[in-house]
């Protein structure tokens, strides 16, 4: 079970949290006239990386933000939180 | 006006198990609730209508006189007041906040509110709560939304140590019996 | 490869045998092959071993990083069943099934697939509703498959909780005589001894980390034991097929999470058939050794740690107890987890790839131990042929493009 | 039965507290701080159990946790537990405990012939054998499920009642022997939160096992003292009984209490697990002692030797008369003189090394002991108890001299318990010195200290545990500093170097997985027939897969297959530890989580009035609906029929307080819903209401529900039952991260507002004379919305109709919705107004062609596929959009919602059954659909359905079959999927 720090609410307990997979994947540029291909890229391609991963979470049974982690998937180590709108904080190498 | 009928009033049976208790439990019935949500200056206007400013620190909460607010979010807060205050205080808001974006619903009927109190409450609600609830980290002044058991809840410890739980009202009989349960161990009180 | 037999484990006992011989050699990698199989699982052993029995492809190996059948081939809960809701989904898995029902005496390898019936529990009518859709649909894809009633269910597996005083009371379910479960360890060793007879080289500690391309084609691969050329290349890698697809540069619809399972201490048999409740969410079947051997849910983050939470695993104990009593003073003796490869649509991806040469065959997510001699088959007639088999058809990638996904999350409820 | 094997003093047990016990029937007395094992033994009992394979006599091996063999069953009825360890069963009065997995009897069990085919049964064999013929397997199977198990389970319900609770913690020490004690001193020390657990009933560990002393003085009274100072510190828990089971993620440790036995009735709970959530953790979980492989190595009378020491020591029982120490190291010497000075006779000591030079070997000399170096056990004799071994020189294996005994103590050294560390992802290293696997670098948050961290020096122990103590304090952000704890050397410092693990083999059996029954054989095997990685060779020979998981023999193991494989142990490396550490209860995991409180139950404000008018419920999610309401007698269909009827013909009362609903306010309001639904929100006047279809990025039918406008920028949107709390996070997730441009906030009301649908012709007359908004249809027309009072309470009144006939859905603040819903009874009554559940309530929407998201949807359905295709805005973006345009939305595969009307009224299709095109196919026959709701329509007085066939819309007035599941094949005509009113003629009432 995580350990997430909430940037609003401190550190807590996975089960108060909601997954929501991989940040940062954008809609294509005027969407509607992108190709299927580009489309099924954006609704289902993913990087799933073995490494460090930018993620989505939302703090369910706290203060229902959406915020984004960064968490070694091999290792669960979490090496940063940040909300929507920061700076996008480096990966660690 | 009609009968009214509190989230717990059918699940609440007096005359629990006798012997020494370390807790009490008791259903607070109708406590106002305005939830208020709003950014930018929406907020210091809250504060020039409640007479003191919404807390923007995380899990804390302040108060004077009828009402006391809870922080929920970084945009939403929780004002708890006394049933009967809370139309006038849904007014008062709604007159400072005219002109601003913002949202405030009155939601007392949404969720009920368990008191437990008594020298084993913590243990009692460590048993499904998942925050370090030591008195170092968490006492009045604070406030936390977590999961007590299955349920999701605000928590809000109470002067003289005890808790009173915020939980939504189709999850109070749910909290109730799960809270009775818990607390068989230490002896549990039903206060009416 | 000397065969096995009972006068054989004989002639050995009583000192008459010349020995046993190894099950499989363990050779060095060759500079080139014609087909190179990624991943020594159910899967990859089993394309090998069709490639070379059913096409004559016999210049082949299979590379595992590990050892073989140490990814989720060996940590599964082994529910072998075809009773799929969707017909491309029944067809690969009926042809499955059907492949299992002789698979011992074609491997000359006990894999032990035991025909115990599998009874999907229904506790709302909600899901009699679905299990009615999914059976009738079985039905005429000519799939065994049965609807029971509440008293039928409750007569057939005996330590189930009868209460109707409960949040979900069995109300009946569906069941499928022929599904089962096989041993998972057999299954991987038994392929790799028969493939390796035929000439596959097995090749252990080797992981694939680099991808040679000329063009758009492949042409080889880069390993952890040197460089390996080859004609056409497979990933058969479950969890890692992601990690394989970045080498070979491009995405999949695919994550990865941990699933968890657990066995308890070996009692006496409880327990004799299969049993799965989506409601409560738990699968449980009793091993031949005696350990229920339990399945749970899966984390719900991207994970490649063959290890899971501890929630899941208590919501796994208390919908066992809810749906068997007995169990509360059993104990669990040991936990843990495999990576799954999950599709959107909870169906797998096999065929080709945007690199010419290179098949792909994952997405079985947390269940496709009991594709593993269908999809070897498909898989290994694909890449002979070059075209995909036509029960491999619709699992192309290109129905991500499409839209046509076969979406098996609503019926399956528990997809194992 | 006297303890005729009790010593005249020592131990810490109570030996004014006597204690009676059943074992097999047999009554046997013991004291207060014994253990099942103990007790045993103190009676000269041995032989506990019959090995799993081959059904050889067993006896008590170990001392705890890492028992193979005594596996008993404790307890009656209801309250069994099979394959309790008898070395961790804390006695209590009338304890009750039996032998497993032998039959008729423990001293005499038929199932040993499976001894005399052993040869038989080598590794794996089942895999070479068994193939059939035909369908043999089966029977094979049969028989083999009916040898194998061991306990049995009970077969009732489990009477006890387990808890759980959270605990935080800023440093947890696992263990409370010298170095647990050190650490969790010196954190406590500086002020940390310390949370200190312990498997055993008191704290000390080994020092509670063997006599050493600690600064002149017994080291029992230094561990007095600890104790005392650690019960003193506010901040400090102390936890004995309590088994940390594994480490997870974060520091996050799971631990399980058990209770304090009691003589008689229950304990409040019978365990407790704790999830602690710890800043840092001292693992000081000491070592585990390990065997030697030796010919006849499971007879019983064979003991780890701590463990036979610690008999004599802490619970004052010879474990035998005269003993033998079988060792290749210098610890066990202090078996040897323990054993000595309690007066039991040591026959010899059996040292595989040749070189004895160290202190240990010495005293023993001194003290007049008989040390054979270089000497070895090369066979034992007795059957169901030891009675001689067979000793011999290492180098001259067949030149063997008896020596009689009824104890073999072995030793082969110690492993230190790496299980946690490695649950933390510790990677362990090979000390080839101490024939043991070590921990490495320290994971995050984590310490090992003391004997797990493979410093078996007592003064080590207890100067490493305080640093561990000072290392994880300072990490959780305490200032401290290395204690000044005193420490003397105790002991003559014993070398802890092992010589070689094995005796001379003389082709006997050698077992190395005592609970499996994996002999040395049976590993070498595994190695020749290619099964070369560790991991293959324990599952083909199942080595450390039994309950005890290896504790004692794996290292062993890896030192054989390292022989045969010709790599060096590290190479062979280990296989993977799991948690728990050691067997856990289904009980104690699942918690309170059973019964009552499995799951919640929500329950709507009108459920008692539902419960006391005879409600059936039914789940739907979390929540209970009631589903009819039968009277007495009446059976579902008939209750709904009658419902039914009553909503057609008069007048229907419904409870949708379920539904979710969300207040959406805001400036961006209205584009929001936009973005949000396939069709229009900002064109809704205040004051009305709109059916809207949500879709995933997919395409996909989502939710749906109504929507009414409250003002310019405020909405009350509802959704289904099921889809409440997905769509709200679907929702906030769109505006927190993707649409910062709209002001829009979100309010969750589904708990504020009642609802009570009042449906039917007569709904007007039964809600005029309760309220002051004008219900004319001119004043209120369909999909308007309204404020105003109902029963003198506020209400919010939406026209809207699921059943096609007048409705409204009136929703009040939930405490008024007992009231509201009475009131509505009352003046409903001369009308004859009807409560119906949610089954009517299905029968009523499908007369009239309505869908269920989750019925007529299933996560690949279209609003097109559904006929709402018109609803489907084309003048803006939406979610799921442009997943419309692919290439597989359109075309004459995609399947349309239609009715569907048997040939036969009378019929009703069953739901989800699957239609043909033609009334016979070969298998597997192409479907083209299937059956999703389907009803005995009591308004249409025949069975009516609806269906999702490909292209269905196109197929109007064809017949299409249906085979039924153990019945015919019915035909029946695809029609429109409105049956009841079509021209929306009764919807005004
Ligand atoms: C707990 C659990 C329970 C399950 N229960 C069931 C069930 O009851 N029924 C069912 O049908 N299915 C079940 N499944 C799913 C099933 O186990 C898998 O779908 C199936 O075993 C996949 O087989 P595979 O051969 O494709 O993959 P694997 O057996 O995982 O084989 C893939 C192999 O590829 C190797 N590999 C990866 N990367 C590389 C590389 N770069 N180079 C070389 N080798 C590489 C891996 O080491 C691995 O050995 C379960 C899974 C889990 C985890
Ligand atoms: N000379 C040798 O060869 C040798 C070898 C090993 C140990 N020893 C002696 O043994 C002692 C070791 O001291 P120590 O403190 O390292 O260990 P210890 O064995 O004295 O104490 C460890 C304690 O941890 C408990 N424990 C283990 N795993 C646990 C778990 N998962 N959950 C809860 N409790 C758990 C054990 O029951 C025990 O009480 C020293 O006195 C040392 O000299 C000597
Ligand atoms: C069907 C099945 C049955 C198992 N039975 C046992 C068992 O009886 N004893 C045991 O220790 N492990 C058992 N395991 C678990 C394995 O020991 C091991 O944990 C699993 O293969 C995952 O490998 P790993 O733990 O080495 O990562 C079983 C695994 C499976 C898949
Ligand atoms: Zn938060």
């Amino acid at each position: 079970m995580l350990l997430i720090p909430c940037p609003y609410c401190g550190e807590r307990t996975e089960s108060e949290f909601r997954y929501g997979g991989e940040a940062h994947f954008r809609r294509p540029e005027n969407h509607l006239e992108a190709t299927d291909e580009a489309w099924a890229d954006y609704l289902f391609m993913r990087k799933n990386p073995k490494g460090w991963h930018r993620e989505r979470w939302m703090h369910i049974a706290g203060c229902k933000r959406w915020f984004y982690v960064v968490r070694h998937t091999v290792t669960h180590r979490i090496s940063s939180v940040y909300k929507v709108g920061d700076p996008l904080p480096d990966l660690p190498s | 006006m009609t009968d009214e009928c509190a989230p717990l009033d059918n699940v609440l049976r007096p005359g629990a198990p006798s012997g020494p208790s370390g807790v009490a439990l008791s259903d607070r019935r109708f406590v106002g609730q305005i939830n208020l949500r709003g950014r930018g200056e929406a907020v210091t206007a809250v504060g020039a209508a409640l007479g003191y400013a919404l807390p923007v620190e995380a899990n804390t909460t302040v108060g004077s006189g009828v009402s006391r607010a809870c922080w929920l979010g970084p945009d939403e807060w929780l004002l708890i007041c006394e049933d009967d205050q809370r139309a006038e205080l849904k007014k008062r808001l709604d007159d400072a906040l005219a002109g601003h974006a913002y949202a405030a619903t009155d939601v007392t009927d949404s969720r009920a509110v368990l008191r437990i109190a008594g020298a084993c409450a913590r243990p009692v609600l460590a048993k499904g709560c998942p925050l370090d609830l030591s008195a170092r980290s968490f006492g009045v002044g604070h406030v936390a939304q977590s999961l007590v058991g299955r349920a999701q809840a605000m928590i809000l410890p109470i002067e003289g140590g005890g808790y009173d739980l915020f939980v939504a009202r189709s999850f109070a009989g749910y909290l109730w019996t799960w809270l009775l349960d818990a607390g068989a161990e230490y002896g549990i009180r039903v206060q009416t | 490869m000397k065969r096995y037999s009972f006068v054989q484990l004989l002639r050995n006992a009583i000192g008459l045998g010349d020995g046993w011989q190894q099950a499989w050699r363990s050779p060095e990698p060759k500079p080139s092959y014609d087909v190179v199989i990624v991943g020594g699982g159910g899967h990859g052993l089993a394309t090998a071993y069709y490639l070379a029995k059913n096409h004559g492809v016999r210049n082949v190996a299979v590379l595992e990083k590990g050892w073989i059948g140490g990814g989720n081939t060996g940590r599964n809960t082994t529910v072998v069943r075809s009773n799929y809701l969707w017909d491309e989904s029944a067809a690969i898995y009926e042809h499955s099934l059907k492949l299992w029902e002789g698979l011992t005496q074609e491997l000359n390898f006990n894999v032990m697939f035991s025909q115990r019936n599998l009874v999907m529990l229904a506790h709302t009518e909600h899901e009699m509703i679905e299990a009615s859709r999914r059976v009738h649909a079985n039905r005429l894809n000519g799939i065994d498959a049965e609807i029971w009633s509440r008293e039928q269910t409750l007569a057939f597996i005996p330590i189930l909780n009868k209460s109707m005083n409960i949040r979900y009371p069995v109300m009946g379910g569906s069941a499928q005589p022929r599904a089962g479960i096989a041993r998972h360890d057999a299954v991987a060793w038994g392929f790799a001894r028969g493939a390796d007879a035929l000439g596959v080289d097995i090749i252990q500690n080797c992981e694939v980390i680099g991808v040679r391309r000329e063009g758009s084609r492949i042409v080889g691969l880069d390993t952890t034991r040197g460089a390996i050329d080859a004609k056409k290349v497979a990933f058969v890698a479950a969890g890692h097929s992601s990690v394989l697809a970045s080498l070979a540069g491009f995405r999949l619809p695919i994550e990865s999470h941990p699933l968890q399972a657990m066995v308890s201490e070996p009692i006496k048999p409880v327990l004799d058939t299969v049993v799965m409740s989506g409601a409560v969410h738990a699968y449980v079947s009793q091993s031949d050794k005696g350990e229920l051997v339990m399945g749970a849910g899966i984390d719900a983050f991207n994970s490649y740690a063959q290890r899971g939470s501890l929630p899941i695993l208590e919501d796994l104990a208390s919908a066992m107890v809810e749906l068997f009593p007995i169990v509360s003073r059993l104990k669990i003796l040991r936990s843990w987890g495999g990576i799954v490869d999950v599709c959107p649509d909870a169906s797998p991806i096999i065929g080709r790839t945007p690199v010419d040469g290179l098949f792909i065959n994952c997405g079985w997510g947390t269940g496709g131990f009991k594709a593993t001699p269908g999809s070897g088959w498909v898989l290994a007639d694909t890449i002979a042929n070059d075209r995909p088999h036509a029960l491999a058809a619709p699992f192309s990638m290109e129905r991500f493009a499409s839209g046509r996904l076969i979406d098996e999350h609503g019926a399956a409820a528990v997809a194992h | 039965m006297t303890q005729d094997f009790r010593l005249a003093k020592g131990g810490r047990i109570d030996r004014e507290k006597p204690l009676r016990f059943l074992f097999d029937g047999h009554a046997y007395d013991g004291f207060a701080g014994d253990t099942l094992a103990s007790a045993l033994l103190a009676n000269g009992i041995h032989l506990v159990a019959r090995s799993f394979k081959y059904h050889r006599p067993r006896g008590i091996y170990g001392l705890g946790v890492e028992e193979p063999n005594a596996l008993v069953e404790t307890g009656i009825g209801a309250a069994i537990e099979p394959n309790a360890r008898a070395t961790t069963v804390e006695l209590s009065d009338g304890l009750i405990a039996n032998s497993q997995n032998r039959w008729p009897s423990l001293r005499f069990d038929l199932g040993a012939v499976a001894d005399l085919a052993s040869p038989l049964l080598s590794a794996g064999f089942y895999y070479k054998t068994f193939m059939g013929p035909g369908n043999a397997w089966k029977l094979y199977e049969w028989m083999i499920r009916r040898a194998a198990g061991v306990g049995r389970a009970p077969e009732q319900p489990d009477p006890d009642r387990y808890e759980h609770s959270f605990a935080h913690c800023d440093v947890l020490v696992v263990g409370a022997g010298p170095a647990g004690l050190a650490a969790a001193l010196a954190a406590g020390r500086a002020g940390a939160r310390v949370m200190l657990v312990d498997e055993q009933v008191e704290p000390g560990g080994q020092l509670l096992n063997t006599a050493y002393t600690i600064n002149g003085r017994p080291a029992t009274d230094w561990v007095a003292d600890a104790t005392a100072e650690l019960d003193r510190m506010d901040e400090v828990r102390r936890l004995q009984r309590t088994l940390a089971l594994g480490v997870y993620d974060h520091g996050y440790v799971a631990c399980v209490e058990r209770a304090v036995p009691v003589p008689e009735g229950r304990t409040r709970w019978r365990e407790r697990m704790w999830h602690v959530r710890a800043k840092e953790i001292v693992v000081a979980s000491g070592a585990i002692e390990r065997p030697l492989i030796h010919d006849g190595n499971d007879r019983p009378g064979t003991m780890l030797a701590s463990a036979a020491r610690a008999y004599a020591n802490r619970y004052g029982v010879a474990v035998g008369k005269r003993a033998v120490v079988f060792a290749n190291n210098d610890d066990a010497y202090r078996t040897a003189l323990d054993l000595a000075d309690s007066g039991i006779e040591v026959a010899g000591i059996l040292d595989l090394r040749h070189d004895l030079t160290g202190a240990m070997p010495a005293l023993a000399r001194e003290k007049g002991l008989r040390v054979l170096a270089g000497h070895a056990v090369v066979g034992t004799r007795g059957r169901t108890r030891l009675k001689a071994v067979e000793a011999a020189p290492v180098d001259d294996p067949s030149n063997r001299q008896i020596i009689e005994c009824d104890l073999l103590a072995v030793s082969g050294g110690w492993n230190p318990a790496l299980h946690l560390y490695a649950h933390a992802g510790g990677k362990a290293s090979y000390d080839a010195a101490l024939a043991a696997f070590v921990p490495g670098s320290s994971p995050e948050r984590m310490t090992v200290a003391g004997s797990a961290a493979g410093e078996f020096a007592l003064a080590h122990c207890l100067s490493g545990g305080a640093r561990a103590g000072v290392e994880a304090a300072k990490r959780a952000g305490f200032s401290a500093t290395q204690p000044a704890l005193v420490l003397e050397a105790p002991e003559p410092n014993a070398d802890t170097r092992v010589g070689p693990l094995s005796a001379p083999n003389r082709g006997g059996k050698r077992f190395i997985d005592l609970h499996n029954d994996v002999t040395e054989k049976d590993l070498r095997l595994a190695a020749q027939e290619g099964y070369r990685s560790v991991e293959h060779a324990k599952r083909y020979t199942t080595m450390g897969m039994g309950p005890d998981q290896g504790k004692t023999g794996n290292i062993l193991g890896l030192n054989v297959l390292s022989d045969a494989l010709g790599q060096a142990v590290p190479q062979v490396g280990t296989t993977t530890f799991r948690p728990p550490y050691h067997p856990v209860s289904f009980g104690a995991l699942a918690g309170r989580e059973v019964h009552d409180l499995f799951l919640p139950t929500r329950k709507t404000p009108m459920d008692s009035w539902h419960e006391e008018n005879g409600a059936l419920f039914e789940p739907v999610g979390q929540w209970r609906r009631a589903k009819a309401y039968p009277k007495p007698g009446e059976s579902l269909h008939a209750a709904a029929e009658r419902e039914v009827k009553a909503a057609r013909e008069s007048v229907g009362l419904f409870d949708a307080s379920t539904l979710g609903k969300i207040d959406v306010r805001g400036p961006g309001a209205a584009q929001f819903l936009d973005r949000i639904y396939c069709n229009t929100f900002s064109t809704l006047k205040p004051g009305n209401a709109r059916y809207g279809l949500m879709l995933g990025e997919d395409g996909m039918v989502k939710d749906d529900g109504v929507t009414a406008r409250l003002g310019p920028d405020h909405f009350h949107l509802t959704t289904t039952t099921g889809g409440a709390a997905s769509v709200y996070v679907w929702l906030e997730d769109w505006l927190q991260t993707e649409w910062l441009d709209l002001e829009v906030y979100l309010t969750s009301v589904t708990e504020q507002w009642a609802v009570a649908t009042l449906s039917g012709p007569k709904a007007r007359q039964v809600l005029g004379p309760l309220t002051d908004v004008d219900l004319s249809t001119a004043a209120f027309p369909f999909m308007a919305f309204r404020e105003g009072r109902v029963a003198n309470i506020p209400a919010r009144i939406f026209r809207v109709s699921f059943s096609g006939d007048l409705s409204y859905e009136i929703n009040v603040p939930a405490r008024h919705g007992l009231a509201l819903w009475q009131a509505l009874m009352e003046s409903g009554r001369p009308h004859g107004i009807t409560p119906y559940g949610t089954e009517a309530l299905h029968i009523l929407r499908a007369e009239k062609g309505y869908i269920v998201v989750g019925h007529e949807t299933d996560g690949t359905i279209t609003p097109h596929d559904l006929g709402y295709g018109g609803m489907v805005s084309t003048k803006k973006d939406f979610l799921g959009r442009r997943s419309l345009g692919r290439a597989g939305m359109t075309g004459p595969d995609r399947k349309h919602l239609v009715g569907l009307l048997s040939k036969d009224p009378a019929r009703v299709l069953p739901m989800g059954a699957q239609i043909l095109e033609r009334p016979t196919e070969a298998r597997p026959a192409p479907m083209i659909g299937h059956v999703s709701s389907s009803y005995m329509s009591p308004t249409m007085k025949r069975g009516i359905a609806m269906a999702l066939i490909k292209n269905g819309r196109e197929r109007l007035g064809q017949t299409v079959y249906l085979p039924l599941l153990d019945g015919p094949t019915v035909a029946a005509e695809i029609v429109s999927p409105v049956f009841y009113d079509p021209e929306n003629a009764r919807r005004d009432g």
